[in-house]
């Protein structure tokens, strides 16, 4: 059995259907143990005060919010290479994941700044091409909410998600040259420029898994409802015809 | 081909068809900023090459909206589609001719617009440079989004919608280009990549917008 | 040469409306389509003429000797008509469009711009279009729509020129054409079953 | 039980409270729009099966 | 009249009707100006009531653009025109439409965008008023542009030539409002003469549209 | 109650196309106007429906009783037909729109977008626009361009309906509409002659 078999609707019913309550309850149980940690367990940061609770928040809806982006990329080139419905209905079901973590990640990076930085926003490379990235994510949505054909609006939106992901790499680069930030540099937990210890570590990676898996669990049951609406327009039209 | 160019300058330039709006418009941007932002010199000179830079980006916007719906309101692209010219070349010339019409005479006029908005006078060769080199791009990129949204009313909001971002790489380097000649300082890594953005753009993304049109098409 | 159109089924927003459609169109002859309005006539004249893929079956046509001519006439009002041709004429490399504005009647009106046309002398310039593409395969989706009857005579006998040149043409039409020559099919019986699968994606769910 | 957040406790938990909200609306709007279309479905195809017969 | 108003809300809702894509244009000004101009604070929080009132400005008039094209070109306006709601009525309610659909959530959005440039913290309240005073008077002077290219192929960047000069006393009132607010100066005169604009506006210019329509009919 | 229309001339472009047009339209009857392509019956329309003033002469219609229906048929392709005609509806103040749909027999179309419809199908909401105006006189320009002739002798029956009623219609048309009881007057004769005034500004020059 190829693994493209999963890429009919119906067999990714049922799959996804056995798997859906199993992998709700984890990301519901890592991601309330991961923040509860996190929140009531780690001491507070010699500089940073109580602040750097909103790591938990912000670093793995900050890396969602990038990753939802990259598996619309995957899905967009299944559906142009290799045309199953499926993925193109997955890809459409990721994106307002993928907005709502760029969202609070550009929220909580706010909020976080205000104190840190005494501001609510810089033009740090970082954060502006992260602003960038939720503009394409916004363009992207509009284009599937304004064409009215199911299959044209996969076809023209995986396109734009391919030219859409070159430019987006290519202002990320843009930007770094542009300006030079005050944004944490890259790597897991360079707080302040120094490593962060383990006790803010281990919580982190829960978080991070627990975010993981809330993706996840919400693009299966996005995907689910997306299929669902297309059979039902699909009935629809047919009785439309009968009538 | 040529007959295409012909025929979409032809149209540009009879009554209607838009030649020196984009124009009209990069120029009203300019008045407008300082209208809205004060008569100070010096902020002026200091914001100037970004905003003849955001300026140029939003009249080559505006004048590309109707780049392939008009055509296809009134049947041509399927025509077109079904005559013995690649979509690639039909999508490239007129993205040539676009360019022709906005972007060059917007390079052309852009010194004087400098002299409105207070551009310190090392900067003119310069921002005339990056005009040049980085229009052409912005003409492609728009050819693009116009591809992506040619069969929806109303689609030219939409369409800015998703050009802007895109444009984001040759605003930078445009923008840079043009603030680091000003003040003098070294100019070759922003000029090589815009050159590169533009290069990229004028020779991949014909492919992309003819695709779109196809889909568009069916 | 000919056009074959074998078991081809038809699908608009979704849903197929025509099904299991066979026909062939040999050069020199023509076919008119008919049927009610709504029954899918526009939508099988855009897949013959390659505009849109088919839901099933296929449509073997010589390469590049499709023309096709649909309700809108993809003039450009602003030109004139003797520019709007020469434009046609250039993209097609067929050279003059002299021939074409004499064929159909317009040489007095050539520079006249197309804004400035009525009704039925905008549908005549678009029908010139034809002429000027130079190839043996006209698809037309109701070409005489607002021509007067001189007009239409007029279509008719520039249609039987293209036919004896080794031309063919196939026509939907509500409208005589007075070619009586012309063989027709009825494709009210190709109507798609109501229970036929609707597109591909129906199909894959049940 | 609630740990002492010191003179960031706004900031701490306006960020925490913002990304709860956002993440329980997507949820509730995913588990709702789910809902929906599940019964939508299950109208449209009784309708289609009553068709049918 | 209510049916038309509801019409154009539900037109503007529909998929492709635009809704929202004035509000993202908006942003990306506020977005590119600071890419094109640079990253310091300082600069930013100077031009930022100027550069948000432009973009609010830009917005409004990107949108405009169709109001009555659609109508027009569809043939709607000439059964419109011979219906029986007065041909001013029906401007006014396609104005006050626009603005529900753009000028409306372009004042609500518009702190968040002052957050982007920087803009003072004094500034925000002014910002909201003066939007909320003045982007009524910017649907209706567009109303009014709109009416008089509605019959033109590719009329939207002639009716920016022509609108934009006429948004120029309200850009002025309406940043100069920002600005003193922003910096705690007075604010009554820059707020009545906005007031102003938009009263005179909203009284005079429905006729004036309805006018020109009439002429573009013929 | 009726139409008048004395010593009219109507302009195109600047140029006269038709010149000392007299007729009378009473309530109850249909008028058929015929002329090859390009005549002038489409001006001829625009004005005595108010869309144009005249060259010269008038016409005496009584206020706010006059439908119009073109060649475009205004409807707004994302909303559905209900809402189209809906929308009609309210601005005429005529209520439900629900009768007009089914006289044209679009009641199993109700909830499609009208992009979606055919040719044919447009062209029905179009005239169905009409039974919602609850206005008496019809000026139509070519109605059944794209209508099968099923769909034809619907309109005709609606249009007898209407002139029933007490109402009445000009109609430009090149096809043959099958009301036989209509009255047809030929425009050729009132070809505007081509020494006479082109319009205002020319004439003030004389
Ligand atoms: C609006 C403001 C902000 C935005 C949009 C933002 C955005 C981001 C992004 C996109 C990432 C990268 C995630 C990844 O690559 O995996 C990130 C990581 C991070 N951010 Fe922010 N951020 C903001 C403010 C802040 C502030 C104020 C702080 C702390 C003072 C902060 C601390 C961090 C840390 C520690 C990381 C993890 C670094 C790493 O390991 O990659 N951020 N943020
Ligand atoms: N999204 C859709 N869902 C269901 N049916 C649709 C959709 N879009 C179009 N149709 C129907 O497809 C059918 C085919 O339309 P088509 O334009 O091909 O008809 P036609 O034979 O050319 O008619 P006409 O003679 O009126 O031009 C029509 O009945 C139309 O209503
Ligand atoms: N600018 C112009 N200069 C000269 N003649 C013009 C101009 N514009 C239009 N005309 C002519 O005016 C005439 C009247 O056009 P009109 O559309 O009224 O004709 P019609 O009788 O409706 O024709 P059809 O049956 O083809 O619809 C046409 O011959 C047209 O070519
Ligand atoms: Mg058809
Ligand atoms: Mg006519």
């Amino acid at each position: 059995m190829s693994i493209w078999e999963y890429a009919n609707p119906k067999k990714f019913m049922q799959t996804s259907a056995w798997v859906l309550p199993w992998i709700t309850g984890l990301a519901v149980a890592t991601l309330l143990a991961g923040l509860f940690w996190g929140f009531f367990l780690t001491p507070d940061d010699y500089k940073q005060g109580s602040t750097v609770k909103i790591i938990y928040l912000h670093v793995p809806s900050a890396m969602m919010g990038i990753g939802a982006w990259f598996m619309m990329l995957a899905a967009s080139l299944i559906w142009l290479i290799r045309r199953h419905h499926v993925s193109a209905l997955a890809a459409k079901a990721a994106a307002p994941v993928g907005t709502t973590f760029t969202l609070i990640g550009l929220v909580t990076g706010a909020i976080w700044g205000e104190p840190m930085w005494g501001t609510w926003w810089a033009w740090d490379p970082r954060l502006t091409s992260f602003l960038i990235l939720f503009l394409f994510y916004l363009g992207y949505m509009a284009l599937w909410g304004a064409i009215e054909d199911a299959d044209t609006a996969a076809d023209l939106t995986s396109v734009l998600c391919l030219v859409g992901s070159v430019f987006a790499f290519l202002s990320r680069y843009a930007v770094y040259f542009w300006t030079q930030g005050l944004h944490q540099a890259q790597s897991l937990g360079v707080v302040g420029g120094d490593r962060v210890s383990n006790v803010y570590a281990a919580p982190l990676l829960l978080c991070i898994a627990g975010f993981i898996l809330l993706f996840v669990t919400l693009v299966l049951l996005r995907t689910r409802t997306e299929i669902r609406a297309r059979r039902i327009s699909a009935l629809l039209a047919r009785e439309r015809r009968a009538a | 081909m040529i007959a295409l160019l012909l025929r979409d300058l032809r149209l540009a330039t009879r009554a209607g068809g838009g030649f020196g709006l984009g124009l009209a418009f990069f120029l009203m941007v300019a008045v407008l900023v300082p209208l809205g932002v004060g008569p100070e010199a010096a902020t002026l000179s200091r914001i100037a090459p970004g905003i003849l830079w955001v300026g140029a980006l939003l009249a080559c916007l505006l004048s590309l909206d109707r780049l392939f719906a008009l055509d296809f309101e009134d049947g041509s692209l399927d025509l077109l589609a079904t005559a013995p010219i690649p979509l690639e070349g039909m999508v490239a010339v007129k993205g040539l001719a676009h360019w022709l019409v906005t972007g060059l005479p917007l390079t052309a006029i852009s010194p004087v617009l400098g002299l409105l908005m207070h551009l310190a006078p090392a900067g003119y060769p310069w921002l005339v440079l990056a005009l040049a080199l980085g229009t052409p791009a912005l003409s492609m990129i728009g050819a693009f989004g116009a591809a992506l949204t040619v069969g929806l009313k109303r689609g030219g909001l939409l369409m800015s919608l998703l050009v802007l971002p895109m444009y984001v790489p040759t605003l930078i380097f445009g923008a840079d280009l043009v603030t680091r000649g000003a003040q003098g300082q070294a100019t070759t890594t922003p000029l090589l990549f815009l050159a590169a953005v533009t290069l990229g753009s004028a020779a991949v993304l014909p492919f992309a917008a003819a695709q779109a049109l196809r889909m568009n098409l069916r | 040469m000919n056009l074959q159109v074998v078991d081809l089924a038809v699908a608009r927003g979704g849903v197929a409306v025509l099904a299991a459609v066979n026909f062939r169109l040999d050069a020199g002859r023509a076919l008119i389509l008919r049927g009610p309005n709504g029954l899918g006539k526009t939508t099988l004249l855009r897949t013959v003429a390659g505009l849109q893929p088919p839901l099933a079956g296929e449509v073997r046509v010589p390469e590049d000797q499709m023309a096709y001519a649909a309700h809108a006439d993809g003039l450009k009002s602003t030109l004139t008509v003797a520019e709007n041709l020469g434009f046609w004429a250039s993209v097609f490399g067929t050279g003059s469009a002299e021939a074409a504005l004499a064929a159909m009647n317009l040489t007095g009106l050539r520079d006249r711009r197309a804004a400035d046309l009525s009704a039925g002398q905008k549908r005549r310039l678009g029908l010139a279009r034809l002429l000027v593409t130079g190839r043996r395969f006209w698809c037309l989706d109701e070409p005489t729509v607002s021509l007067d009857t001189a007009s239409v005579a007029l279509f008719a006998g520039v249609l039987r020129a293209h036919l004896a040149e080794g031309g063919a043409a196939l026509i939907a039409t509500h409208i005589d054409l007075g070619l009586p020559e012309a063989a027709l099919l009825d494709l009210t019986p190709f109507r798609a079953p109501l229970s036929g699968p609707a597109g591909a994606f129906d199909e894959a769910f049940s | 039980m609630m740990p002492d957040l010191g003179r960031y406790a706004t900031t701490v938990l306006s960020a925490y409270a913002a990304s709860v909200i956002l993440i329980l609306g997507l949820v509730a709007l995913t588990l709702w729009q789910g809902a929906r279309m599940k019964r939508r479905l299950a109208e449209i195809e009784a309708r289609a099966k009553g068709l049918a017969e």
